[in-house]
């Protein structure tokens, strides 16, 4: 069968461009959020078994565009669609101009993703950016706008230096494919060194990195719940896996030490940030800062062990769900539900990298990678952001446990379901495999 | 129907006609023009279709052979003048002493249609030395720099000149 | 002559973060980026030109181009450049609505 | 030659005075007044440009510059007295 | 021989309109007050614009049609924006120079 | 403080910006130095992207104008994209705005103004269509030709306080406009192999009726930029009372 | 046959979530709980003790793609096993009257057998982590249930920190073995073998609440449901124990170890560790009046005996300290099921408000009343008999420091067990209107007795069960009859001791028989000329400020302890959190300058 990933960005392009015609903005939305998701299960199903999938755009690339789509690339499409399927359906009222901007969202985050080029990658990344702010802003009161202004601010000059980057790229390969400009680097030349610091900072921003994160708390906070899941797993989540491309394409030494010491601070600064935190959805958003410090950790070392990369699938997709499932939780003060009980209750453990949900997976194979890397300031800080994590949880779980808001069926069950995604992948045992690129991990 | 309705098809013939200006280049071929041609029908059609009901009201009747003369008549009286006044604008500036006299008069006017205020209005603010700024009821305000009359009728008689006159010409 | 442009861009680039960094007005900050965006889309040009080179339409006689790419490109940084824009505004609107000043004040309390 | 390069720097000139108005002010309506006179020697600078080049295509620039100046000085004017 | 002709012409015409700018932009500095600015500048700029296009025009005859277009475009334009900026800025509260000797229009505000 | 922080940081960006101007070397098209890889099937190919661009916009797309022909075809997804961004801004603008009634009094303009953006308004309906339609073989383009349609309709709105355009309308062009670009893009899809793939024939190269694909969606553009900024002016205008 | 057994826990755990009624779910899980019992038992056949005949398989692998999870039975586990899968029954029959309804108690016990099972069988380090966990997340949601914020913060911190140490030990074991299956990890006296050990040890002792490691037990025991404090404390916290003796003893290189555990100081630490944790745990449950945090501290005294005993290393120290763990799972468990009893019917905790209760409530009272006995080691317990062994093990290593302050805090264990028994069962009489507890709570505090009767008369047996692990490690057995245990210092011989001590059980009889007379003026309650003040006066109680004058004596050097130099770290993070929450400060323009910043520095660091 014929997969044609371009499809994902395609479909729900039309239909948030046909959206005020339509009306019906949920269930269309719906409908092509599980299509999508049924889609890149096909395509991840494809790449499984047949190698990477390249789709042209018109031109065979460098000439023109192409999708590249490898194993993690199709996972992340998988991920993104699905989640960003289950968060609508939490959505009691929806609004057309809602339902289209999210698809946007969506279909933007996917892009980020698969696309080889990386002039494409910015045009995505400004879609991405651009319906973000429109959502954060969602509510209009003080602190949606407040928030969506500062990331407004710092989107712009994140896209600003992400051109400059692209541009020192391009006068120096006057290419803009990605596997192209990989396949001729070598020696960094002054121009190729600024391009990717440059870069970095461009798309440090939208990957949360620090201290490119700024805008976080603020938005996150001032958004509303479904929003704040949306940012966590669509977009940000994009953003990191295209700090993995920009690796793979600048893959020096230099590169991912920077890589990592930046993971180190972002992580350590973002768990103490989260740890003096009262605002359940600011604590949220620095709590998802400090992940993201993990997750860039677990790309540093992508060169130097194998478990990087398992790592790294594991890292992602347990926070984008996990952290999704808190974010939906947010809008209520309590837990109310036995659902939402559970739902907080595994995600949490599943942030902390408690077996067996599926960030414990992260953090065990990071903690295989930090020692065959020998690198034992990795551990130490992984422990000590692990305690003060738990920490800020408990205290967490404990406000939420005690306060009875019940939620609407609607509100309810999305967060319950992540979770359990959050759980199955986790202990289904086909995940390690997909996971596994390399080898038999365990003797 | 109404003379103003009448007007419409000429709004498409003159956008028409715009349009064969703006693709006429260089070396077209005839194939290519038909193209244009065809192309240009379409689009002045539904300009005209957007925008008519802007021009009801305005003013501007049918193309008559008369008003059609006047208008050229106005045109070149209007650049006589425009050039006269620009010279002795750069006199005015170029001179050391900077002879100016400046104020705003008031200026009545017996024209009724408000593409006709329009044109005279365009008419004496492009001749430099004298800029409208406003129109009401009884006429237009005009700035002028050298005010050699504040008195309305004679100085309408100064600013206006020859324009009001060929102006009723062509859209009586 | 192309290191006076080049001077250009960098200058559009540093005025842009210093008014970023420096002002409190919003419409001015966002003024701020879109001096930055002119500064890279110049780059971007500038990037692309080809010393004798015109606009790459064919018209038979000429045979230097510029690069048309980077042309293309900053087309749609342009375009990008404006609705970020027209959507920076409706959100100062907005502030100025709810806060009645335009001036940028720190309202989130960590 | 020689002609070409007399003329631009007239309109160099031209253009210099006009910014040195635009940036001085003192009022916004002076220095929309600059504008306005900037936007019409930009215009001719265009015609200039596609005369030089010998490109008739861009000519349409210029065309689609006159177009967008105006608005432009319109909705400025408009601003100023409230209009907006 | 006529296009040659008509091409010296042409380069009058462009020399001319340059002039005229320069002339603008000369008022614009020198006139004592915004509307007498507007007075030397706006328009002298626009007969400038006029003759430059035309001039270019006479150079390259092919182009004269889309030429003319862009003059008459400027020629129906720059009054109204003129005008528009006048009146905005008397109504922004920009005065009129001191030694204006009269005001017709403030006489019609206080009515 | 910050004042000496902007100043720093802004000397310090341009000094890099300028050191790394010192490394940008001139381009020359032909030069083997930046022959490419090809990505799917690897190893080095004899020609640089440019020279690709140059050599053979014409038989390939059928366009004149090399950047028209890289902005539709050779990358028109970037352009689906930066179409899909505006269509975004211009959707958040008007969520945004959706509960700003301004109903405060706008001074009226005068009848120079207000008779003068009548007359010209068809006058600049026919060269924003001008432009849009031409994008091929002219520098302009949907993204010009759009915005000249705007600013007409925004010359209205300036010169009339109460001129709206209706929201319906604006919405149903862009909807329309959009899809057509997508659908398009997928015929190419049903009929050649590629997304947005030419799958028209291309023609005369150089007469109006060319270039397949490129001036539909250019239409298609322009309609939808043109839309989609006059709706965004109309709503900052305010909301139709 | 093993899969069967977690096949039925998963099932009834899934279950009893939904079920609303308290007595159907208790009852489901409590035939549950007897399935891996039954198991166990069944394996004791393995190890020489053929109790009852089934034929479970011990071994079972599962497969998921790329890893493998392995499990068997081993001594250890055995020994481990039998004690706390006996433990759960009788808690589960009392859970029957205590809860009203179900609302997670019982699926959560029953996740807790799932993981413990799974820890006790698990052959490889990964599937012994994740078990662990799995415990580790069963006694948060049980913490949860009550929702005592200081008890989820403490406890998860300490959870997590004892995870991901476990989690690191693991990895460089791994790391450096190449394999995580117990059966091939060869344990080296390297630096980076001392270290993984370390990190795994202080994992260990965070669930074995060692000192200074211990501040979350005390919020937790107090705030959580006794029925499952019972398990936790009974239970549970040995599986800390486990993972110590696994990991010295268990493993090849076990030889290694030995050696090691002989030279070096590292081990003797443990062993001072225990020995301090038993001594200063004991002072701070004298001076508790919170009844459920003096059980506590007990509990972390008494778990501190266990450490000395591995820490000692010797056979005698070893059987000492698998007695003593044994005992303690049972009486702690029916200490805290009296106390659950007590507070069931009365309201109260606090020793200072309760008093006179055994008046009403005979059988609880004689049912805490043995487990008394056990806790303060008299003779005519088994509680003596394991301390015996492990005053012995001291001694006969010459641990000159040890063995002195274990017997302090044996006389400071009397000196709290008398509080528990005069403070809550004697004296005055202030609730004359309970009622004796349930039939059901009653019935399983006599089955935890249970245990402790037997192995007072027939220690021999204890000694039996643990005879495989001693030799499977290396370590000499010790000869016994049940009866009797031969040592180099002497004989230890039951029907001597407990006809000896037949006396000492006449002046508890007294107490209990002329209780009238012990209702004393208040004038009489003060020992060492304190002269107590007059609001006192009003609210005076035979057991308020009992040591009163140790206290004052003892509780200066106590309150510099752990809690507080946590208190003070956690203050010096708060600083540094406060500081890392301040780069934030919300002022975009800050925010712009931190991306430039970080541009230029970058750039500056990658061109230089
Ligand atoms: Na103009
Ligand atoms: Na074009």
């Amino acid at each position: 069968m014929v997969i044609h990933p371009v499809l994902l960005i395609a479909i729900p392009l039309l239909f948030a461009f046909l959206m005020p015609l339509l009306k019906r903005a949920k269930a269309v939305t719906i409908i092509i959020l599980l299509f999508n998701t049924l889609l890149a299960i096909l395509m991840f199903h494809n790449v499984y078994n047949n190698g990477p999938l390249y789709e042209i755009i018109a031109f065979s690339p460098p000439i023109g565009i192409y999708l590249y789509v490898d194993n993690i690339a199709a996972l992340l499409a998988v991920m993104i669609n699905l989640l960003a399927f289950i968060n609508f359906l939490s959505v009691e009222k929806v609004e057309i101009k809602f339902a289209m901007l999210y698809l946007l969202a969506v279909a933007s985050s996917t892009g980020i993703v698969i696309t080889g080029d990386i002039f494409n990658m910015f045009v995505f990344f400004e879609i991405a950016a651009v319906s973000s702010y429109a959502l954060v802003a969602w509510k209009r009161d003080k602190e949606a706008l407040e928030g969506a202004i500062k990331y407004m601010v710092l989107g712009s000059i994140a896209s600003v230096l992400m051109l400059v980057g692209i541009a020192f790229l391009y006068s120096e390969f006057r290419s803009l494919n990605i596997y192209d400009i990989m396949n001729r680097m070598d020696e960094g030349s002054v121009l190729i060194l600024l391009s990717f610091a440059f870069l970095l900072t461009g798309i440090g921003v939208e990957a949360e990195i620090f201290p490119l994160n700024g805008w976080v708390p603020d938005a996150y906070q001032g958004a509303a719940g479904s929003i704040a899941s949306l940012l966590s797993f669509g977009p940000s989540k994009a953003g990191i896996y295209a700090i993995a491309r920009l690796l793979m394409i600048f893959s020096w030494q230099q590169s991912y030490d920077l890589a990592l010491s930046v993971g180190i601070m972002t992580l350590l600064i973002g768990e103490l940030a989260a740890f003096r935190q009262e605002n359940v959805k600011r604590m949220l958003a620095y709590s998802s800062i400090g992940q993201m410090g993990l997750i860039l950790i677990s790309l540093s070392m992508l060169d130097s062990t194998d478990y990087a990369i398992i790592a790294f699938f594991f890292l992602l997709v347990s926070h984008a769900a996990s952290k999704g499932a808190l974010f939906l939780l947010s809008e209520r003060k309590g837990f109310g539900s036995n659902a939402s009980k559970y739902a907080g209750i595994v995600s949490v453990m599943s942030l902390i990298g408690m077996p067996p949900m599926a960030g414990f997976w992260g953090k065990w194979y990071i903690i295989m990678g930090a020692m065959q890397m020998e690198a034992w300031w990795i551990i130490a800080a992984i422990v000590f952001s692990s305690v003060v994590e738990a920490a800020y949880f408990a205290r967490y779980l404990s406000t939420t446990m005690q306060e009875e808001e019940h939620a609407s069926i609607i509100a309810a069950y999305p967060p319950a379901i992540m979770a359990t995604l959050t759980l199955l992948l986790g202990i289904l045992p086909f995940i390690y495999k997909i996971a596994t690129i390399g080898g038999v991990i365990n003797g | 129907m109404s003379s103003e309705t009448k007007s419409i098809p000429y709004l498409a013939v003159v956008l028409l006609l715009i349009w064969l200006g703006f693709v006429y280049q260089p070396g077209i071929s005839m194939q290519s023009f038909i193209q244009e041609l065809f192309v240009g029908i379409i689009v002045a059609v539904a300009v005209t279709i957007l925008t008519h009901r802007h021009f009801e009201g305005l003013g501007v009747a049918y193309f008559h052979p008369r008003r059609v003369a006047y208008f050229i008549a106005f045109f070149f009286v209007f650049l006589w003048e425009m050039v006269k006044a620009n010279l002795n604008m750069a006199r005015i500036v170029l001179s050391p002493e900077l002879p100016i006299k400046p104020g705003i008069v008031k200026v009545s006017t017996s024209l009724k249609q408000p593409a006709a205020k329009l044109f005279l209005g365009n008419a004496i603010t492009l001749t430099p030395g004298t800029l409208t700024i406003d129109y009401d009821d009884g006429g237009a305000y005009i700035h002028w720099v050298e005010v050699k009359d504040e008195d309305m009728g004679r100085a309408g008689e100064i600013i206006k000149g020859r324009f009001e006159r060929l102006l009723r010409g062509v859209f009586s | 002559m192309i290191w006076a442009i080049y001077f250009a861009i960098a200058s559009l680039l540093a005025i842009g973060i210093y008014g970023v960094i420096t002002k409190k007005n919003l419409m001015k900050i966002f003024i701020s980026i879109s001096i930055m965006e002119t500064g890279v889309n110049l780059m971007l040009i500038a990037i692309g030109y080809i010393p004798g080179g015109t606009a790459p339409i064919e018209n038979g006689d000429f045979t230097t181009y510029v690069d048309p790419l980077p042309q293309a490109l900053v087309l749609t940084a342009i375009v990008i450049g404006v609705s970020v824009l027209a959507l920076a505004l409706v959100m100062v609107i907005n502030y100025y609505e709810k806060n009645k000043t335009l001036e940028y004040r720190r309202l989130m309390k960590w | 030659m020689i002609f070409m390069y007399i003329i631009m720097g007239i309109l160099a000139i031209s253009i210099f005075l006009g910014a040195y108005r635009l940036l001085k002010g003192p009022s916004a309506s002076d220095r929309a007044v600059a504008l306005d006179a900037l936007t019409n020697i930009t215009t001719a600078l265009l015609v200039l440009i596609a005369y030089l080049s010998e490109r008739f295509i861009y000519l349409d620039v210029a065309l689609v510059y006159a177009i967008l100046a105006f608005v432009g000085v319109i909705a400025i004017a408009r601003y100023l007295e409230g209009g907006l | 021989m006529i296009e040659d002709i008509l091409h010296y012409i042409g380069m009058a015409f462009v020399f001319v309109g340059s002039l005229f700018f320069l002339l603008g932009t000369i008022g614009l500095i020198r006139m004592p007050d915004l509307y007498n600015r507007m007075q030397a500048s706006t328009k002298t700029t626009t007969l400038g614009v006029l003759s430059f296009l035309v001039g270019v025009g006479l150079m390259e005859l092919q182009w004269m049609i889309k030429l003319l277009i862009i003059a008459l475009f400027v020629v129906l334009t720059a009054p109204v924006g003129a005008s528009a900026l006048a009146r905005a800025s008397y109504n922004a509260g920009i005065k009129l120079w001191e030694k204006s000797v009269v005001d017709k229009y403030k006489e019609r505000e206080e009515k | 403080m910050r004042r000496m922080a902007g100043i720093v940081l802004a000397a310090l960006l341009f000094a890099c910006i300028m050191y790394a101007f010192t490394f940008v070397k001139t381009y020359d098209y032909n030069s083997s130095d930046y022959y490419y890889t090809d990505p799917i099937e690897g190893g080095k190919v004899n020609e640089t992207v440019t020279g690709h661009y140059i050599e053979n916009t014409k038989n390939e797309t059928g366009a004149i104008n090399a950047v028209t022909a890289i902005v539709v075809e050779y990358r028109g997804f970037d352009t689906l994209g930066e179409v899909t961004v505006l269509f975004t801004a211009s959707t958040g603008v008007s969520m945004l705005l959706y509960s700003l009634h301004q109903r405060r009094k706008r001074r009226e303009a005068n009848l120079i103004l207000k008779e003068g953006s009548k007359i010209v308004l068809p006058f600049i309906l026919l060269t924003g269509a001008y432009i849009f339609i031409h994008g091929h073989l002219t520098p302009g383009g949907g993204f010009p030709g759009g915005s000249v349609i705007a600013s007409g309709f925004l010359l209205m709105m300036v010169a009339y306080p109460k001129y709206f355009l209706k929201e319906s309308r604006v919405s149903i062009t862009e909807s329309v406009a959009g899809m057509i670009f997508v659908l398009i893009g997928m015929l190419g899809l049903v009929f050649a192999s590629y997304f947005l793939e030419n799958f028209l024939s291309l023609g005369d190269v150089g007469r109006l009726f060319s270039a397949g694909i490129i001036p539909i969606i250019y239409i298609a553009i322009g309609f939808k930029v043109g839309a989609e900024l006059s709706g965004i002016m109309n709503n900052l205008k305010g909301v139709e009372e | 046959m093993v899969e069967m057994v977690f096949a039925v826990l998963i099932i009834a755990f899934i279950f009893t979530l939904f079920i609303k009624n308290n007595r159907v779910a208790s009852i489901i899980s409590l035939v549950v709980s007897l399935f891996p019992l039954a198991a166990f038992l069944d394996w004791g056949r393995e190890f020489g003790i053929n109790l009852i005949s089934i034929g479970f398989e011990n071994t079972m692998n599962i497969n998921m793609a790329g890893i493998t999870l392995h499990f068997s039975i081993s001594p250890l586990a055995w020994f481990f096993g039998i004690m706390l899968f006996s433990l759960i029954p009788p808690i589960l029959l009392y859970s029957y009257s205590f809860f009203s309804k179900n609302d997670g108690f019982y699926p959560f016990m029953i996740l807790l057998m799932v993981s413990v099972m799974g820890i006790l069988l698990s052959s490889d380090f990964l599937s012994f982590f994740l078990f662990w966990e799995l415990m580790a997340l069963g006694i948060f949601i049980m913490i949860c249930r009550n929702g005592d914020r200081k008890a989820m913060v403490r406890y998860l911190s300490y959870s997590v920190l004892s995870g991901v140490l476990i989690l690191a030990g693991i990895a460089l074991l791994y790391h450096m073995n190449g394999t995580l299956l117990f059966a091939e990890i060869m344990l080296k006296a390297d630096f980076e073998t001392m270290v993984a050990i370390t990190m795994l040890i202080i994992g260990f002792a965070i669930k074995a609440a060692l000192m200074p490691l211990h501040t979350w037990v005390p919020p937790v025991y107090s705030t959580s449901d006794e029925p499952f404090v019972a398990f936790l404390s009974g239970g549970l916290s040995k599986i800390g124990y486990y993972g110590m003796l696994l990991l010295l003893f268990a493993m090849p290189g076990a030889r290694v170890m030995e050696a090691y555990i002989n030279s070096s100081i590292a081990t003797y630490l443990l062993a001072i560790i225990g020995s301090l944790t038993a001594f200063f745990a004991t002072f701070l449950a004298i001076f508790e009046d919170d009844l459920r945090k003096l059980l506590a501290y007990s509990s972390i005294a008494q778990l501190g005996y266990i450490a000395v005993g591995i820490g000692t290393g010797s056979s005698i120290a070893m059987a000492g300290a698998l007695f003593q763990a044994f005992n303690h799972a049972f009486f702690k468990a029916t200490l805290f099921l009296a106390a659950g009893s007590v507070a069931y019917r009365t309201g109260k905790w606090k020793i200072s408000e309760l008093g006179g209760v055994a008046y009403k409530m005979p059988l609880t009272f004689m049912a805490a009343l043995f487990a008394i006995f056990a806790l303060a080691a008299i003779p005519i317990t088994s509680g003596f008999a394991a301390k015996w062994l492990l005053y012995e093990a001291a001694i006969e290593r010459r641990y000159v420091f040890i063995a002195p302050i274990m017997l302090i805090a044996g006389v400071g264990a009397f000196l709290y067990s008398f509080r528990i028994l005069y403070g809550v069962f004697l004296g005055e009489n202030r609730y004359p209107d309970i009622k004796e507890a349930p039939k059901p709570m009653v019935a399983g505090m006599f089955l935890l007795v249970m245990p402790l009767i037997i192995f007072l008369i027939f220690p021999g047996y204890m000694l039996d069960m643990m005879d495989s692990f001693l030799s499977s490690a290396g370590l000499a057995t010790i000869s016994h009859s049940p009866y009797v245990i031969h040592t180099t210092l002497g004989n230890y011989n039951t029907i001597a001791v407990i006809v000896g001590m037949m006396f000492a059980m006449i002046p508890a009889f007294l107490i209990y028989v002329l209780r009238k007379q012990h209702l004393v003026d208040f004038e009489d309650n003060f020992i060492g000329g304190e002269i107590p003040s007059l609001y006192e006066h009003i609210s005076m109680h035979a057991a308020h400020n009992f040591y009163k004058p140790l206290k004052d004596v003892v509780m200066p050097y106590l309150e510099g302890g752990a809690t507080s130099i946590y208190s003070s770290l956690y203050k010096v993070v708060e600083k540094i959190a406060d500081g890392a929450r301040k780069i934030y400060d919300g002022v975009v323009q800050d925010y712009a300058i931190y991306v430039m910043l970080f541009l230029l520095i970058i750039a500056g660091w990658l061109l230089w």
